[in-house]
């Protein structure tokens, strides 16, 4: 017979004032197993607890019901004061008899009956409570970074200052992302490799950061605090040790004419090559598809000219494993094409425009490189057809984004900012030009953002025409973009020399790959998704998987910044224990009745039960069986609800506790056993109605 | 009948004599009547009891989770097509491996019920000839499926206020004596421990009284919507005659109606119970 | 292969030579187009600014007209192609619209029937490959502009091609062995249903699309609408009047065209029709 | 001595007449393809044609019945007895094989402990016997097991028809003689002796072709561990069907179903078929598999219950095998044991 | 039906005259802790006001609701049964309440098939914030079991007949 203990809480008059606590309390002790039973003023102030604490020694108490409050405002308190008695936190349960109770009925027989009946519920609980143990789990103090670019750069510095070791994976050859790219920033207009590159030396340099580029995730196993990760190290053809940056191979390489990835295609590379004088590391790297060597068999020039000999045409990928505790996810972005096939297989260009194919029609960040000081114009406004400087140039905004019929409806938010940057660094390199921006509206909200926009028009005299474009189209010399101008209702054509288009902000083509890996879940857009769009936005539902950056939707460079350090804090969060505590509300299950049929495997949101074999002592098959592994679950009992043989139980909440609760709703006046009598069989059902 | 029945045994001798299997699941002429009766060849010789007639009404694959057979190395068996409905429902579900069962297939033009009455399933069959096997036996029968057969049957439920259900309902569940034979004729009843053998807690109550019938036949419903592929063989084991098949065939008409999804059409797709979808209906949800 | 044939007004009025060409074309080609029996008008553009669901009725009207001929209805005129496939497509796709043109029309709409443009026919049923093997006469180094105009290819919902960069026009008459220009205005609005009312800005409009045709260096536009033709061809001499510019570039349909390549008679193609007239350039090429 | 008749059609007003007398009525009525023992059943539904496919014992030993209650006061649990729900009943035109079965069980309610629910019952009923002219069912096999289509064993009075219009009356048990002046309103003429002999001798050749089980205890007894088993009963799904029907089987469960604050215990039908018949409390299982199980069945039939209490547990009515859904026979057994018996294997 | 020669000795508290209480509507409701629980405790903090005929049984998600409980609540004499967590989207575990939402479609099928009343079974979705739903669904459904009187169709169900 168990022993419980009922404490039965006045919350001063807040419950005494329309429920009979005393009465309460009474009732209570007359419950089957019920020991003690007392009613007090304040539970939980210290002479409430003492009498509480007390009582499980007195009365040497198994079990206890406080029946007072929400257990959400005080059950961590009574647990506490439970364990200090020396009785496992998880066998106090809270009766609420406050929030469900006296608060919300009037002062009547019923009233005080309920709170009778919400007490003999929980005591029925927590007479199948069990004794349990916090699940603690190892956590391994390393983190792994995904992506090298602001977001992750920053996040792993922070980590990694915060005296924790840091792999940080770029699948480029070097770091810096697309920040790298851009000439100026905004508000400020201060020079982005200026600020950036600082930052991509400290990441090379640092002692605490492991740096993986041209390398990329290729497995993930195991869970928070215990990761482990498979990453491929892809043949660089070059020897980055013996490497030392000189140079020679790229001068000598006779394949010169492929298009830079950095330069967005506005210059060439050679075949070995160095993405940008800037890049960490500072060593080349070959591309296997454009290498003479790789794909006619012969040349070999950069491995004759190489001092150091460090050209290695026959390496491979190699794959290194790294155990890690946490993960942050910084992948970030790239640009919707207006091509008609770009790498977005969902998404088709604008034909209207030409899908892009005109030389004079660049996208934001070709934009970004023609203006930029390293770019291929040295930093002078050329256009790309014929190097001549142009006298008008037409700036598009929402060009994908906003924009339904083209399957985006979400504001990339970036580019009104940028757009106003790049009329201004236009107007300051080309002072009698004219720049016209085509607005849907102007977003700026943000730290002196509004009042940057404002001086691109009233102070540079960027022309805002508000209204989108229809065509765009060749005459001669000149493009000619023909819009609306909703203002003025006119309908306008402008003769342009080069138009930009401010196309959206995409995650990466293909990233929804890696997120499967990670097994985190992401948008229609494919976009990372977060555990809670409002108070948990750089955690994923996945435990010990953190967001950076623009992998989860379109974000400027300040905000990616601070969305890094965030996940940074988060990841040291958790290695500032050896062990992590979690609740231990996980679901458990039966091996003998488990029939593996993978149900709970299947429903399980955080893939926190997996398959087991069960095998004999010379490892012969038995039977298999599923798996929780209480580290990753959370408790939520979808799996325990969802089999069929209910061989999966949740702790805390097991089919026993529930049936009892339910059981103990028959007690008042709810006798269903004179059905079983023989007289009432003649005509059960008529003296039903009788009734 | 007789060439399904010849090229049955054939193939059966082989996969037995080549020791492709260790035996093969089949029907034998039974004892009673002209009833079939399941049968287990272990050798070439035991083959030639094997055939195939329409009274071949069991639905072998219930076979496949019990021993001896769930216990082999790999074993034949002989299915119908709606029989082999229930091995892809079981192949969904992790309860055989493909690799471990040779599925010798026969075409069918429907069976005869003991009272020489045509189940509904064959009227509304469209699997006459089966598509998943490794062997088949018998020429290619054309399906015509009665489209309306199950709405037919449903048609006297559909008619009834939920009062006139209630009291048919009761009528019928007050008959059972919990002999569970709907269970273990079901092949797609896969636990090992029953909901309704569990006593820890009781949810099920194991006393045939009005209460306890109502809540198994509830449960057992329950547990086979979007599973049940109407092989009727519970129907056709339940010694008290319930029309259990009235709810089988109103749950998997909620299941395609409301998933639309037909359970024992593709081994690759999940079951509905099993997954979600972000637009599932949600009117009746206050 | 036969198709249930909707000619329309204006092919049986002012673009008679629209109609005569196909049906010359159509039968070397050896397509039958078979002339739907009560026809009537699909009411162009004023009805569906004026009663959309009567639009959509008469559409409905003319589709079920098919019955007994076949599924697929071949139409010339864009207009008539816009109006009728239009409906079609909202009929397909939205239950509630369907019912209220049912209403209306008091017909039941039949989903398996397919408003087509004969461009699209000769592109994807009869097969360019098909079509190379019919021509007799190839329309070498003739330099075609085909112009689409704003209806032909818009709205995505109705295209059967790209809707802002087609290339179907191109591919055909290639095929038919023409060089075909690339230029700015081949979707460009003529401004027809404005040629009464606002004369002006239609001959602005027409000589915007004249002019970048004559720039890509092109000799004749190819048309596949009877109010473009119309307007493209008519209009030449009120631009030389009031703009002063002097085109003299013919406009044609691309049915003529192919016709004459197939090995029609220019007197089978009425390509003496025109204002501006194609023969003399024609003669030039060998082609009549 | 001769034997009164009465008209066949008079029947139903003779099972009016009977349960007039305050009893519950239970006779055979057509449900679907099937007969089935009802209890209330309109008598004029009366259907005779074939053996219905429950047995009568549901009316002697139902399937759930309440054995005691108990509830709680404080932490103390008071238990109050049950008493038997036994009212007066006629069993009108049970088949041979039906009544034969309450003689056979009898001792299995009295050995030890005198189980006051069956003879409460049995002290209620009245057996009115519907002799079988022939075997009504391919699956018969009274004949058997010492029994006969017109057997009189457990029956309070026997009904013979004579012929499609007489039935032939013959009271045999004390209870049966009480009920002469009921029978005789419906008297319509008389049948000598010999008529009832001829009826039975047509009974028996119908059943000619069955064997005798004689030897079938001692193969038995010899043959626990025998291929036999896996052989026939592989088949078997354990669904219980047979036991269920069957008219001699009596194992039972004790349920104790318990809400918050009191309870009651319950005896309910169970079987031997059922893995969880014998699964110990440890996990282990004696019976772990269906032939062994299937094998309990027939040794418990034929060896164990025999040596016991001297009787087959088995009236040879044919429902275990008429309606097993994988058509297991256990006539086909048992008659296997015997011929092997028979050739001394 | 609700009265019973037994309730005079049963356990709960001072002698209250149990027996002569008439019937109240028993409403036993399954709600998940994180939206619908929260939901009702808002509606105390907010002191709105309804029937006290409602029972919680508290469950962490919706996705833990098995429809077992429902039954067994039936069992134990409840005359309505609620079920609530949070709407789609909200769920704290993410995908919890999706789960449920299938569970309820089969089995609210079902139990029409069956002939149960279905005025008898509500399915809601209250978020933590909607304390006023929380009231206005108890006193509705209160009202609705009030003008139907006890559940005597399944109480005739459960009774041994």
């Amino acid at each position: 017979m168990s022993k419980i203990g009922v404490f039965v809480c006045h919350c001063g008059e807040n419950i005494s004032r329309t429920v009979d606590c005393a009465r309460v309390a009474k009732a209570s002790g007359q419950i089957r197993g019920v020991a003690v039973a007392k009613d007090y003023k304040y539970m939980c102030s210290d002479p409430g607890q003492a009498l509480i604490k007390n009582a499980i020694k007195e009365h040497n108490l198994d079990g206890v019901v406080v029946s007072a409050c929400s257990p959400h405002m005080h059950e961590k308190t009574f647990r506490k004061a439970v364990a200090e008695a020396g009785l496992n936190p998880f066998l106090c349960e809270m009766a609420n008899i406050r929030e469900h109770c006296s608060w919300v009925h009037e002062k009547e027989e019923p009233t005080t009956r309920k709170a009778i009946e919400l007490v003999r519920l929980m005591v029925e609980k927590v007479k199948r409570n069990m004794s349990l143990e916090p699940i603690r789990v190892n956590v391994t103090k390393r983190a792994l970074v995904i992506g090298g670019g602001v977001a992750g750069i920053q996040a792993a510095l922070d980590i990694a200052d915060g005296g924790h070791e840091v792999i940080l994976v770029e699948k480029d050859p070097s770091v810096g992302g697309h920040m790298a790219q851009l000439s100026e920033t905004f508000p400020t207009l201060d020079c982005s490799q200026c600020i950036l590159t600082p930052k991509m030396v400290d990441v090379g340099s640092h002692p605490n950061i492991k740096l993986y580029t041209y390398s990329e995730v290729e497995k993930i196993e195991g869970f928070v605090g215990n990761f482990k990760a498979t990453i491929r190290k892809k043949a660089r053809s070059v020897d980055i040790d013996k490497c030392t940056g000189c140079g020679e191979c790229q001068l000598k390489c006779p394949s010169k004419k492929i298009p830079s990835e950095f330069d967005r295609g506005l210059k060439n590379r050679t075949a070995i090559y160095i993405p940008f004088p800037q890049a960490v590391p500072a060593r080349p790297v070959i591309d296997r598809e454009h290498c003479i060597y790789f794909t006619k068999g012969k040349c070999k020039a950069c491995q004759k000219v190489c001092p150091a000999d460090a050209v290695d045409f026959e390496q491979v990928d190699e794959f290194v494993e790294e155990e890690v505790g946490g993960i942050v996810v910084a992948t970030g972005f790239d640009l919707y094409t207006t091509e008609k096939q770009g790498p977005y297989p969902d998404y088709s260009g604008y034909g209207e425009y030409g899908y892009g194919e005109d030389p004079d029609i660049i996208d934001g960040l070709q934009f970004e490189r023609l203006a930029s000081a390293s770019g291929p114009t040295g930093g002078a406004i050329q256009r790309p057809s014929d190097g001549k400087e142009p006298k008008s140039v037409v700036f598009l905004k929402c060009i994908g984004s906003r924009h339904p019929s083209k399957g985006i409806e979400f504001c990339s938010k970036i580019c009104c900012m940028y757009t106003a940057k790049h009329t201004m660094l236009y107007k300051h390199k080309v002072h009698h030009g004219t720049a016209y921006v085509f607005y849907m509206d102007i977003r700026a909200p943000g730290k002196s953002y509004d009042e940057f926009v404002r001086r691109a028009i009233e102070e540079d005299g960027a022309v805002y025409l508000r209204g989108r474009v229809s065509r765009i189209y060749r005459s001669g010399d000149h493009l000619i973009v023909k819009g609306a101008d909703t203002l003025s209702g006119a309908a306008v054509e402008i003769e342009a020399d080069m138009v930009v288009l401010a196309t959206a902000v995409m995650p990466q083509p293909g990233i929804e790959g890696l997120f499967q890996k990670l097994g985190i879940s992401y948008d229609q857009y494919k976009f990372a998704s977060e555990a809670h769009p409002k108070l948990r936005p750089v955690e994923c539902a996945t435990a010990g998987i953190f967001l950076a950056g623009a992998c989860q939707g379109p974000k400027d460079i300040p905000e990616s910044v601070a969305q890094a350090s965030g996940a940074a804090s988060k990841a040291l969060i958790l290695f500032s224990r050896d062990e992590m505590l979690r609740e231990p509300v996980v679901a458990k299950v039966n091996e003998n009745t488990c029939v593996a049929c993978w149900y709970c495997v299947e429903v399980c949101p955080f893939k926190a039960i997996t398959k087991k074999d069960i095998t004999d002592r010379k490892g012969n098959l038995i039977k298999r069986v599923a798996e929780v592994n209480p580290s990753v679950c959370t408790g939520c009992g979808t799996c325990a609800a969802t089999c069929f043989s209910n061989s999966v139980d949740l702790e805390g909440f097991t089919d026993e506790q529930i049936y009892s609760e339910i059981n103990s709703l028959m007690a008042v006046g709810q006798d269903l056993f004179p059905e079983l009598e023989p007289e009432k069989e003649e005509g059960g059902p008529s003296d039903e109605k009788a009734a | 009948m007789s060439d399904r029945t010849d090229k049955i045994r054939e193939v059966a001798r082989k996969w037995l004599a080549d020791g492709t299997v260790e035996a093969v699941v089949g029907w034998e002429q039974g004892t009673y009547g002209e009833k079939c009766s399941p049968a287990l060849a272990r050798t070439p010789e035991d083959a030639d009891r094997l055939l195939f007639n329409e009274r071949c009404t069991n639905n072998l694959m219930t076979y496949l989770k019990r021993d001896p057979v769930r216990s082999m190395a790999k074993v034949g068996i002989v299915a119908k097509g709606c029989d082999i409905k229930s091995l892809i429902g079981l192949l969904q579900e992790s309860q055989v491996e493909r690799e471990k069962v040779m599925v010798l297939a026969v075409t069918c033009e429907g069976v005869k019920k003991d009272d020489g009455t045509v189940p509904v399933k064959c009227q509304a069959c469209d699997v006459n000839t089966p598509t998943f096997f490794d062997e088949i036996a018998g020429d290619k029968v054309a399906s015509n499926p009665d489209p309306e057969a199950r709405a037919k049957e449903l048609e006297k439920l559909d008619a009834m206020t939920q009062q006139e259900r209630n009291r048919f309902w009761r009528e019928e569940l007050d008959k059972c004596i919990r002999c569970y034979a709907c269970r273990q004729a079901c092949p797609l009843c896969i636990c090992d421990r029953c909901i309704a053998e569990k006593n820890q807690p009781q949810w099920v109550e194991t006393s045939p009284h009005p209460r306890g019938n109502f809540s198994w036949n509830l449960i057992r419903a329950y547990h086979l919507a979007g599973r049940c592929v109407e092989c009727e063989a519970c129907e056709t084991a339940c010694p008290v005659n319930i029309p259990l098949m009235l709810l089988n065939r109103s749950m998997a008409r909620t299941v395609k109606d409301a998933f639309d999804y037909e359970a024992g059409r593709d081994p690759e797709v999940q079951p509905p119970l099993r997954t979600f979808n972000l637009d599932d209906d949600n009117s009746f949800i206050l | 292969m036969t198709y249930a044939y909707y000619p329309g007004c204006s092919l049986k009025g002012t673009a008679i030579d629209f109609h005569t060409s196909a049906m010359a074309l159509a039968e070397r080609l050896g397509i039958e187009l078979k002339e739907m029996e009560d026809w009537v008008c699909c009411g162009a553009s004023p009805i569906h600014q004026r009663n959309p669901a009567l639009a959509s009725g008469v559409a409905n009207l003319l589709l079920s007209l098919s019955e007994g001929i076949s599924n697929d209805v071949a139409v010339l005129c864009a207009a008539c192609y816009h109006n009728m496939k239009k409906a079609e497509v909202a009929m397909r796709e939205d239950g509630k619209k369907r019912n209220e043109v049912e209403e209306i029309s008091g017909i039941p709409f039949n989903p398996e029937v397919r408003t087509r443009h004969f461009l699209d026919i000769l592109d994807k049923d009869y097969g360019l490959n098909a079509l190379k093997e019919k021509v007799v006469k190839p329309l070498s180094e003739l330099r075609v502009a085909c112009y689409y105009g704003c209806l032909l290819s818009r709205p995505p919902e109705i295209a059967f091609d790209d809707p802002e960069q087609p290339m179907i026009m191109e591919r055909v008459l290639e095929a038919a062995g023409a060089e075909t220009v690339s230029w700015s205005h081949r979707l460009e609005c003529c401004g027809a249903s404005h040629a009464v009312p606002v004369t002006d800005a239609v001959l602005r409009l027409v000589n915007d699309i004249l002019a970048s045709a004559r720039d890509a260096g092109a000799e004749v536009i190819a048309c596949a609408c009877p109010m473009c033709q119309a307007n493209l061809d008519m209009r030449q001499e009120g631009i030389a009047s009031k703009l002063g510019v002097t085109h003299n570039l013919p406009a044609v349909y691309f049915t003529q065209l192919l016709g004459l390549a197939c090995g029609a008679t220019g007197k089978d193609v009425m390509i003496n029709k025109g204002m501006v007239s194609a023969a003399p350039l024609l003669r030039e090429k060998n082609l009549l | 001595m001769p034997h009164m008749t009465l008209d066949r059609t008079d029947l139903p007003s003779l099972a009016q007449a009977l349960a007039g007398q305050g009893r519950r009525l239970v006779l055979p009525v057509r449900e679907g393809q099937e007969l089935f023992y009802r209890e209330g059943a309109d008598p004029a539904q009366l259907d005779l044609s074939t053996i219905p496919k429950n047995s009568i014992k549901e009316f002697l030993f139902p399937k759930c019945e309440k054995i005691l209650e108990y509830e709680y006061s404080g932490n103390d649990v008071v238990i109050e007895d049950v008493a038997p729900d036994a009212k007066p009943t006629v069993i009108f035109c049970a088949r041979p094989c039906d009544a034969a079965s309450l003689p056979v069980v009898e001792p299995l309610w009295n050995w030890d402990y005198k189980d006051k629910f069956f003879n409460e019952r049995r002290e209620q009923t009245l057996l009115v016997t519907y002799a079988c002219r022939t075997a009504p069912d391919e699956a018969c096999f009274c004949a058997s097991v010492g029994l006969s289509p017109s057997a009189d064993q457990g029956s309070d009075v026997m009904l013979y028809a004579v012929d499609d219009a007489t039935v032939a009356v013959r009271p045999v048990s004390p209870k049966g003689k009480e009920l002469e002046e009921v029978f005789s309103k419906f008297k319509k003429g008389e049948v000598s002796d010999e008529a009832l002999e001829a009826f039975a001798k047509e009974g028996d050749e119908s059943l000619a072709h069955r064997k005798p089980l004689d030897k079938v205890k001692g193969w038995l007894e010899a043959h626990f561990e025998d291929p036999l088993w896996e052989e026939k009963a592989f088949r078997c799904i354990g669904c219980g069907t047979c036991t269920f029907l069957c008219p001699t089987c009596h194992c039972f469960d004790i349920q104790d179903e318990s809400v918050f604050d009191g309870g009651c215990r319950l005896k309910n039908w169970d079987g031997c078929q059922f893995p969880l018949f014998t699964l110990h409390t440890s996990g282990h299982n004696p019976r772990d598999t269906q032939p062994k199980r299937y094998r309990q069945r027939i040794y418990h039939k034929y060896a164990i219950y025999p040596e016991k209490f001297g009787k087959i547990l088995c009236t040879g009515c044919g429902r275990c095998v008429a309606h097993c859904p994988v058509n297991l026979s256990l006539y086909d057994v048992v008659a296997t044991a015997q011929e092997r018996a028979e050739k001394g294997e | 039906m609700s009265e019973s020669p037994q309730s005079e000795t049963q356990t709960d508290g001072a002698g209250q005259p149990e027996a002569a209480t008439s019937w109240e509507p028993r409403i036993v409701a399954f709600i998940c802790n994180w939206c619908t629980y929260t939901g009702a405790d808002l509606a105390g903090t907010s002191r709105m006001k309804y029937p006290p005929n409602v029972r919680v049984i508290k469950i962490p998600c919706t996705g833990r609701f098995d429809p077992l409980f429902m039954i067994k609540a039936f069992e134990r004499g409840a005359d309505g049964v609620l079920v609530s967590g949070c709407h789609p989207g909200d769920c704290h575990y993410t995908a919890g309440n999706y789960n449920a939402r299938r569970k309820y479609t089969v089995f609210k099928s079902l139990l029409e098939t069956l002939g149960m009343d279905m005025d008898r079974v509500w399915f809601s979705w209250i978020s933590a914030s909607e304390g006023g739903k929380w009231v206005d669904t108890i006193q509705k459904f209160t009202e609705v079991i009030r003008e139907k009187g006890p559940f005597v169709e399944y109480r005739e169900m459960i009774d041994v007949g």
